[in-house]
């Protein structure tokens, strides 16, 4: 195996960086929060119309089942109700959806409701709309609907044997993608081993983020214009234009998408496109607007969870000084009963292949199952989660079986700072990053040296202490080429954001962006990244809130997603008011009399000769002069507009297809997290005593925010390893359909958090910032770590699940040996 | 969801087996029930309210004997719909003669599925539980009635 | 979330409620409604009729007789338990199994009598009655009655009361010469209970009523220390759901082990 | 004093008083947010447990979507777009946005109410206390940390214009 680092195929262009001194990097106070402390932000429910009706879905109780006769006569007669939609005239009136997998996955049929079959609880069969939320749902209670029965399709790891019965006919089977990953020279690893570690079987849990704020949208179909003006929280309007637009077969042109604050979104609001063409088509059916309000229930029976994932037959070569040479594992993905965003989760995965550490050489067979659950769909960490909750628990598997120490193992096959920029085995470039140093912080926030005492002292009150390290590398800034390697036929690739700032008539600056926030505070840092080059203040600069397609300011990535607003985003506002300020020096120079632009400089709202700054033009004067009185301005200035629009586009390459390798996102983030726990060996119930997270995002814009993103994740992750999960009974039915039962983590539940950071600049990228906010998953990782390490007391257990809830905790210490079968080591 | 039991009763097999497939004495013995329609000697229709404590669940119910092995075993489907829940489930029943009184081995599967399902699995089990014991005593009774007219 | 219709009916006397309750097929109290407006809201149950208990003022008395028995009103909040000083004076575990139970907003609301009517395996004030012997008055048309919390819990959801009585208040018997204790395994800290036991000891025995393993609290009886009571639960037959939570198994370990340490803190607790 | 299924009712919201004609079955929160168009009270869940729609009921913290509009006939809620007075915001109002205690903002007014109640009834809390207090508001942005530290803030007076 090679440990020399392998430099880029194509060395990535490296963007010029004169971050100076001023906003960047300041808690500058958000502009968000004077709006939503109030209560004064637009949430799409708040969104009202003349004369609007509200909608409420009919949806399956069956997880499989053949639709036989739907009546609605009788709804349709209540008094209040202004009609109905069903499948059938879904099937008419528009078309599937467009399908990322090649065929035979991609023959998939998805309609914005279900035609002739339904394939999960909960999924919408038909749409009722009346005068109140009430009518609509009394009338969707008179909704008649047979179904026959048909066998639920439950476990992914039977989902694909021909003796299970098929979700999508046309598929053929329940296999939507599979493929080979072999990287480096797994079998040489093999021979070189002194030992090898298997692994029979890990499973990553369903869970979702489950924003606070449900989906939702409130429809508007202009007869005029054919155009439909969709208010709503969806968080990637640029791909629910792409998916929308051919289904209801008209042009990109008549989706207009409107969306202020968004109640929290992690992903789980990218997928919606398929209520909306429901809600788009029963606008103009009905001639009204329409209102969609997504209940709690239907959000965690229908909206999008995260990808459930089997690791199965894993196997690790290990040189005895704990060196690890690599990893074979079979990958089963289950994507629930429609493909939306899938199968990209069979890629992107693939962007932290390695994750942290130095292990060359690799090989996964992935195949990604339907079944009869809900829908999956990116969830904060989408698909990287899983694969790097995977990696640590190999690692501490490993470390457990042979008797090394956690930190150690991690710290001899840590990728190192100065191996950086790193290429991964599968041609992904770690643009920098020094996990070690983080890993040594995190360990000291939890005072690490004193840990043996806290042991004794756990001990002594009858507890079982352990200490569990995870990590997350937060991928951001995908390239869409990567989805060519699942798909060929696929003209996606790269990625981009739009913005523009102008100078208005008075003076004001003005900045809108393509973004859709829910919670990230772009406004905040656009307006720190624009007063900075401008040399004004924050408060002198406008950010529009939100999203709207008229705005112009947005391209066919724009959306707020998979950590890239720092990098995409902030990147577009940063070209926009390179641009501006270029224009306004122009129009100061010409004014001035000055020689060029080189001979001006902008200050404190003004332009200003750099030889007599008594010589000074306000920005208002260059507003007002442009816009309104330019018949001033000498003819070679006349093209001057004040209004730039710039587009950000990432040094993005085209992957090889054929060998899956390339650079398949742009930075990554990482953070290293440390865990305490105390285990009650009499009741399995544990509690999370001591907590650290360090982060390394590069440039900090906001110091403050990016600590908020990094809190909001830790608690994330801290509930998926403990309570939230989506399991389903034999006959489907999902068991954690509300907050009741689904238990996120509450005030009294969090731990005391400790975070650090560590500043690696991107040299990627316009700010040297990374996208961050994904990194939870770390979270996950240190908990199941610190578990394991608590019961090595109790029979030395092994943490195979992600979701680990005292019930289970509980079987671990009643029946160590029943894990510890999972795990056989060998000499090689 | 299943369950399963034995039961006696101090009566003879033919008269246990009238009562079990006569719908009318089995609509005495059902809990909650409003309305009651014999289509066929194989398929009844029957309006419950199943008293829960937080107010009834209203179900219309549609029977249909599946088998039927006269004077020992019997087979019964029931669909029941209701607002938020649909009810499926499959009994049978084994009588056997035991010196004089008759011994009765049942077996139901049930499945509850729509919002109810969901939110009231946590209570499922003991509230079937609760369920079949009103209907074993019911049943009790009614087998009791039964013999005393005879 | 959205309710089917209802009516609704706000009485001004314990007797027009009885009344009102008798008068309508369908009918049902409403006390705090934090489990009953829910329960609607999913359409799962839908009362034709809601009495609104709020202005029944001699529901939500808090006294105590000179015997140190306490009688709660049955529209006594959580927390006004958790305010009262008589609570605290005449049996100190109710204002500490008060405090534990889902939230704020929920225990502003939130009854005693809601609690015990509601009679879910969930529920902290069904065993913990069970194990501190508590009587409930239920009155009705044909008059008030007295039931012993042993008889009250009848399955899930469902009480002695029936549909048009009402349970007006809660006898409490002074806790002098006897310790209370209560513990729970639950889901997040405070959150809902996955198992639970109360137990009461006085003269050498305990009494120990366990929650979330039966359709209602399940009493034993046992010498007052913990290898007696681990063993007689043992012998108990129990029948615990097994949900989404916890298995059957599990509960019935929890069952032991909480009976245990509800014993030891009712021990440490002894006036 | 017979059963109805609509009724007209007054509530004193923020001071001001409405008076409507709901049906029996209308939540509060409904009644909030549709017919008085107050907005700033949310809705997360459906099972009482998340208190985005937490308001202030003479005096208590409740959560409004587990009353009945009609229940609150005679009562005086104070509800988030009450917290700031002549323009001045309330402490913790300011509290929130110094300590970044809010990222998306849904279910801030939730907890801004849920403060305000625990700090009326107990103005020097614990760390614990508010954590307690604010048992019955999920936030899932946040997880809890600014927030704990905004009502200490707010408690301690620590918070500027």
């Amino acid at each position: 195996m090679s440990e020399t680092t392998v430099a880029p195929e194509h060395p990535l262009t490296v963007e010029e960086q004169e971050v100076k001194p001023g906003f960047i990097g300041q808690n500058v106070p958000r502009k968000e929060d004077q709006r939503l402390v109030q209560g004064e932000g637009v949430f799409v429910d708040d969104v009202k119309r003349h004369g609007m009706a509200y909608v409420h879905f009919v949806r399956s109780p069956y997880a499989h089942a053949a639709i036989t006769r739907i009546d609605v006569s009788k709804a349709a007669e209540l008094e209040g109700v202004y009609g109905t939609l069903i499948g059938e005239e879904v099937a008419a009136t528009s078309d599937p959806f467009f399908q990322i997998a090649p065929p035979p996955g991609g023959h998939v049929k998805d309609f914005a409701l279900a035609v002739g079959r339904v394939r999960h609880v909960g999924e919408p069969v038909v749409a009722v709309a009346a005068v109140t939320r009430e009518l609509a749902r009394d009338a969707a209670d008179l909704v008649e609907v047979d179904y026959e029965p048909l066998e639920p399709v439950l476990d992914p790891e039977r989902a694909a044997d021909p003796a299970t019965p098929l979700l999508h006919d046309d598929v053929g089977s329940n296999v939507i993608w599979s493929g080979e990953f072999d990287y480096g020279d797994y079998d040489a690893a093999l021979a070189d081993a002194d030992k090898v570690v298997r692994i029979k079987r890990l499973h990553f849990d369903r869970f979702s983020s489950t924003p606070l704020e449900t989906s939702g949208a409130v429809v508007e179909y202009n007869r005029g214009t054919a155009q439909w003006t969709i208010h709503s929280n969806n968080q990637f309007p640029g791909f629910a234009q792409i998916m929308m637009a051919p289904a209801l077969r008209v042009g990109i042109d008549k989706l207009r998408f409107v969306s202020q604050d968004i109640g929290g979104g992690f992903g789980n609001k990218i997928c919606t496109h398929v209520q909306l063409v429901a809600l788009c088509l029963l606008a103009r059916k009905l001639k009204r607007p329409v209102n969609w309000t997504e209940w709690r229930t239907d959000q965690h029976t229908a909206n999008s969870h995260g990808n459930e994932r089997v690791f199965l037959d894993v196997e690790v070569p290990v040189k005895s000084d704990g060196t690890l040479l690599g990893f074979r594992a079979r990958m089963i993905d289950d994507c629930g009963a429609y493909t939306r965003y899938e199968p990209l989760g069979c890629i992107i995965w693939a962007q932290v292949t390695p994750g942290v550490y130095r292990w060359r050489n690799i090989r996964v067979d992935f195949t990604q199952v339907c079944t009869n659950k809900s829908p999956c769909g990116p969830n904060r960490g989408y698909s990287r989660m899983q694969h790097l909750w995977f990696t640590e628990r190999v690692i501490d598997i490993v470390a457990h079986e042979l008797g090394i120490d956690p930190v150690e193992i991690r710290k001899r096959n840590y990728i190192r700072s100065d191996e950086m920029p790193y290429e991964t085995p599968n041609g992904c470039v770690y643009d920098s990053g020094d996990y070690a140093a983080c890993l040594d912080q995190a360990l000291a926030l939890i005072e690490y040296d004193g840990i043996d005492e806290r042991r004794r002292d756990a001990e002594a009150r009858g507890k079982l202490l352990g200490v569990g390290i995870g990590s997350t590398l937060d991928s951001g800034t995908n390239n869409f080429g990567q989805s060519t390697i699942l798909n060929p036929e696929l003209q996606f690739s790269g990625n981009n954001e739009v913005a523009t700032v102008k100078l208005d008539i008075f003076g004001e600056i003005v900045v809108t962006i393509g973004t859709t926030p829910q919670g990230q505070s772009h406004e905040t840092t656009a307006a720190q990244v624009v007063a900075e080059i401008l040399g004004v203040t924050p408060d002198e600069v406008n950010v529009r809130a939100g999203h709207d397609s008229y705005w112009n300011s947005h391209a066919g990535f724009s959306g707020t997603y998979a950590s890239q607003f720092a990098v995409t985003g902030l990147g577009a506002v940063k070209g926009a008011t390179d641009m501006l300020a270029e224009e306004i020096k122009q129009i100061g120079a010409a004014v001035l009399g000055a020689e060029s632009t080189d001979d001006v400089h902008l200050e404190g709202g003004f332009v200003k000769r750099n030889d007599n700054p008594e010589a000074a033009l306000p920005f208002m004067a260059c507003g007002a002069i442009v816009n309104a009185n330019n018949a001033v301005l000498p003819m070679e200035a006349r093209s001057i507009t004040l209004n730039c629009r710039y587009v950000y586009v990432p040094p993005h390459q085209l992957p090889d297809k054929e060998r899956k390798y390339g650079n398949l996102t742009l930075t990554y983030a990482n953070q290293i997290h440390a865990c305490v726990v105390e285990v009650d060996p009499e009741t399995g119930v544990y509690e999370i005593v001591d907590y650290s997270a360090v982060d390394d995002c590069g440039i900090r814009i906001n110091p403050q925010i990016v600590e908020g993103q990094v809190h909001g994740a830790t608690a994330q992750s801290i509930g998926a390893a403990t309570h939230e999960t989506f399991p389903y009974d034999e006959d489907g039915n999902l068991l954690t359909p509300n907050f009741y039962d689904y238990h996120v983590p509450h005030a009294l539940d969090m731990p005391p958090m400790k975070t650090g950071y560590v500043e690696s600049p991107s040299p990627f990228t316009p700010l040297g910032a990374k996208g961050m906010g994904e990194g939870g998953g770390a979270g996950i990782s240190a908990v199941c770590a610190a578990l394991q390490n608590a019961l090595a007391a109790a029979g030395r257990p092994i943490v195979y699940d992600s979701s680990n809830p005292y019930k289970r905790v509980w079987e671990l210490l009643r029946n160590p040996d029943e894990s510890r079968a999972l795990v056989t080591v060998e000499d090689a | 969801m299943k369950v399963d039991g034995a039961r006696t009763f101090a009566a003879p097999r033919r008269l246990v087996w009238e009562v079990l497939n006569d719908p009318k004495q089995m609509a005495e013995v059902m809990p909650g029930v409003e309305s009651f329609d014999v289509e066929d000697d194989r398929h009844w229709r029957a309006h419950v309210k199943i008293p829960l404590g937080l107010g009834g669940l209203r179900l219309s119910i549609n029977f249909e004997k599946t088998e039927e092995r006269e004077p020992d075993f019997a087979r019964l489907h029931a669909k029941g719909t209701g607002v938020g829940a649909l009810m499926d489930m499959d009994t049978q029943f084994h009588l056997s003669e035991a010196d004089g009184a008759t011994a009765m081995r049942w077996e139901a599967d049930v499945r509850v599925a729509g919002p109810v399902g969901s939110m009231g699995q946590r209570v499922l089990q003991p509230i079937v539980n609760q369920q079949v014991k009103n209907v074993l005593a019911a049943l009790d009774q009614q087998i009791a009635r039964a013999s005393s007219k005879t | 979330m959205l309710l089917a219709e209802v009516e609704y009916a706000r009485p001004s006397s314990v007797e027009e409620a009885l009344r009102l309750l008798a008068a309508h097929d369908g009918a049902r109290a409403l006390a705090g409604g934090q489990t009953l407006t829910n329960v609607m809201k999913a359409r799962a149950a839908s009362p034709d009729v809601l009495v609104d208990l709020a202005d029944l003022d001699e529901l939500r008395r808090i006294t105590r007789g000179a015997d140190g028995t306490l009688d709660v009103g049955a529209m006594s909040t959580y927390s006004d338990l958790i305010a009262s000083a008589e609570v605290a004076a005449a049996r100190p575990i109710l204002t500490v199994v008060a405090a534990q139970i889902a939230d704020v907003q929920v225990r502003n609301r939130g009854t005693l009598g809601g609690n015990l009517c509601l009679s879910d395996p969930t529920n902290h004030f069904p065993p913990l009655m069970a194990a501190i012997g508590a009587t409930m008055t239920v009155l009705g048309a044909s008059g008030e009655r007295a039931v012993a919390a042993d008889e009250f819990f009848l399955g899930v959801y469902m009480t002695a009361v029936a549909p048009d009585e009402l349970l007006t208040k809660v006898t409490i018997p002074s806790a002098a010469g006897t310790g209370d204790g209560f513990a729970a395994v639950t889901i997040g800290r405070d959150g809902t209970c996955i198992a639970n036991a109360a137990a009461t000891v006085s003269d050498g025995q305990a009494r120990v009523a366990l929650g979330c393993v039966a359709a209602v609290p399940v009493v034993v009886r046992a010498a007052a220390e913990e290898d007696a009571v681990v063993d007689t639960v043992r012998a108990t037959a129990l029948e615990p759901p097994d949900d989404v939570h916890a298995s059957a198994a599990y509960r019935r370990h929890l069952a032991e082990v909480l009976a245990a340490r509800a014993v030891r803190q009712a021990l440490e607790r002894r006036s | 004093m017979e059963p109805i299924a609509a009724k007209r009712i007054t509530v004193t919201v923020n001071g001001d008083s409405h008076e409507r004609e709901v049906e029996a079955r209308r939540l509060l929160v409904h009644f909030l947010r549709d017919d008085l168009d107050l907005t700033g009270t949310h809705i997360g869940c459906d099972t009482g447990n998340c208190g985005a729609c937490t308001v202030i009921y003479d005096g208590m913290a409740i959560k409004s979507c587990m009353m009945l509009a009609v229940q609150a006939d005679g009562a005086a809620i104070e509800t988030v777009e009450g917290l700031a007075a002549n323009g001045e915001l309330h402490p913790l109002q300011k509290a929130f946005g110094a300590t970044h205690a809010l990222q998306c903002g849904y279910c801030t007014p939730g907890m801004l109410m849920s403060a305000k109640h625990l700090l009326e009834h107990n103005p020097e809390p614990t760390d614990e206390e508010i954590r307690r207090a604010l048992q019955g508001n999920i936030c899932r942005c946040t997880g809890y940390v600014n927030i704990v530290e905004a009502v200490q803030a707010a408690a301690k007076g620590e918070v500027g214009t």
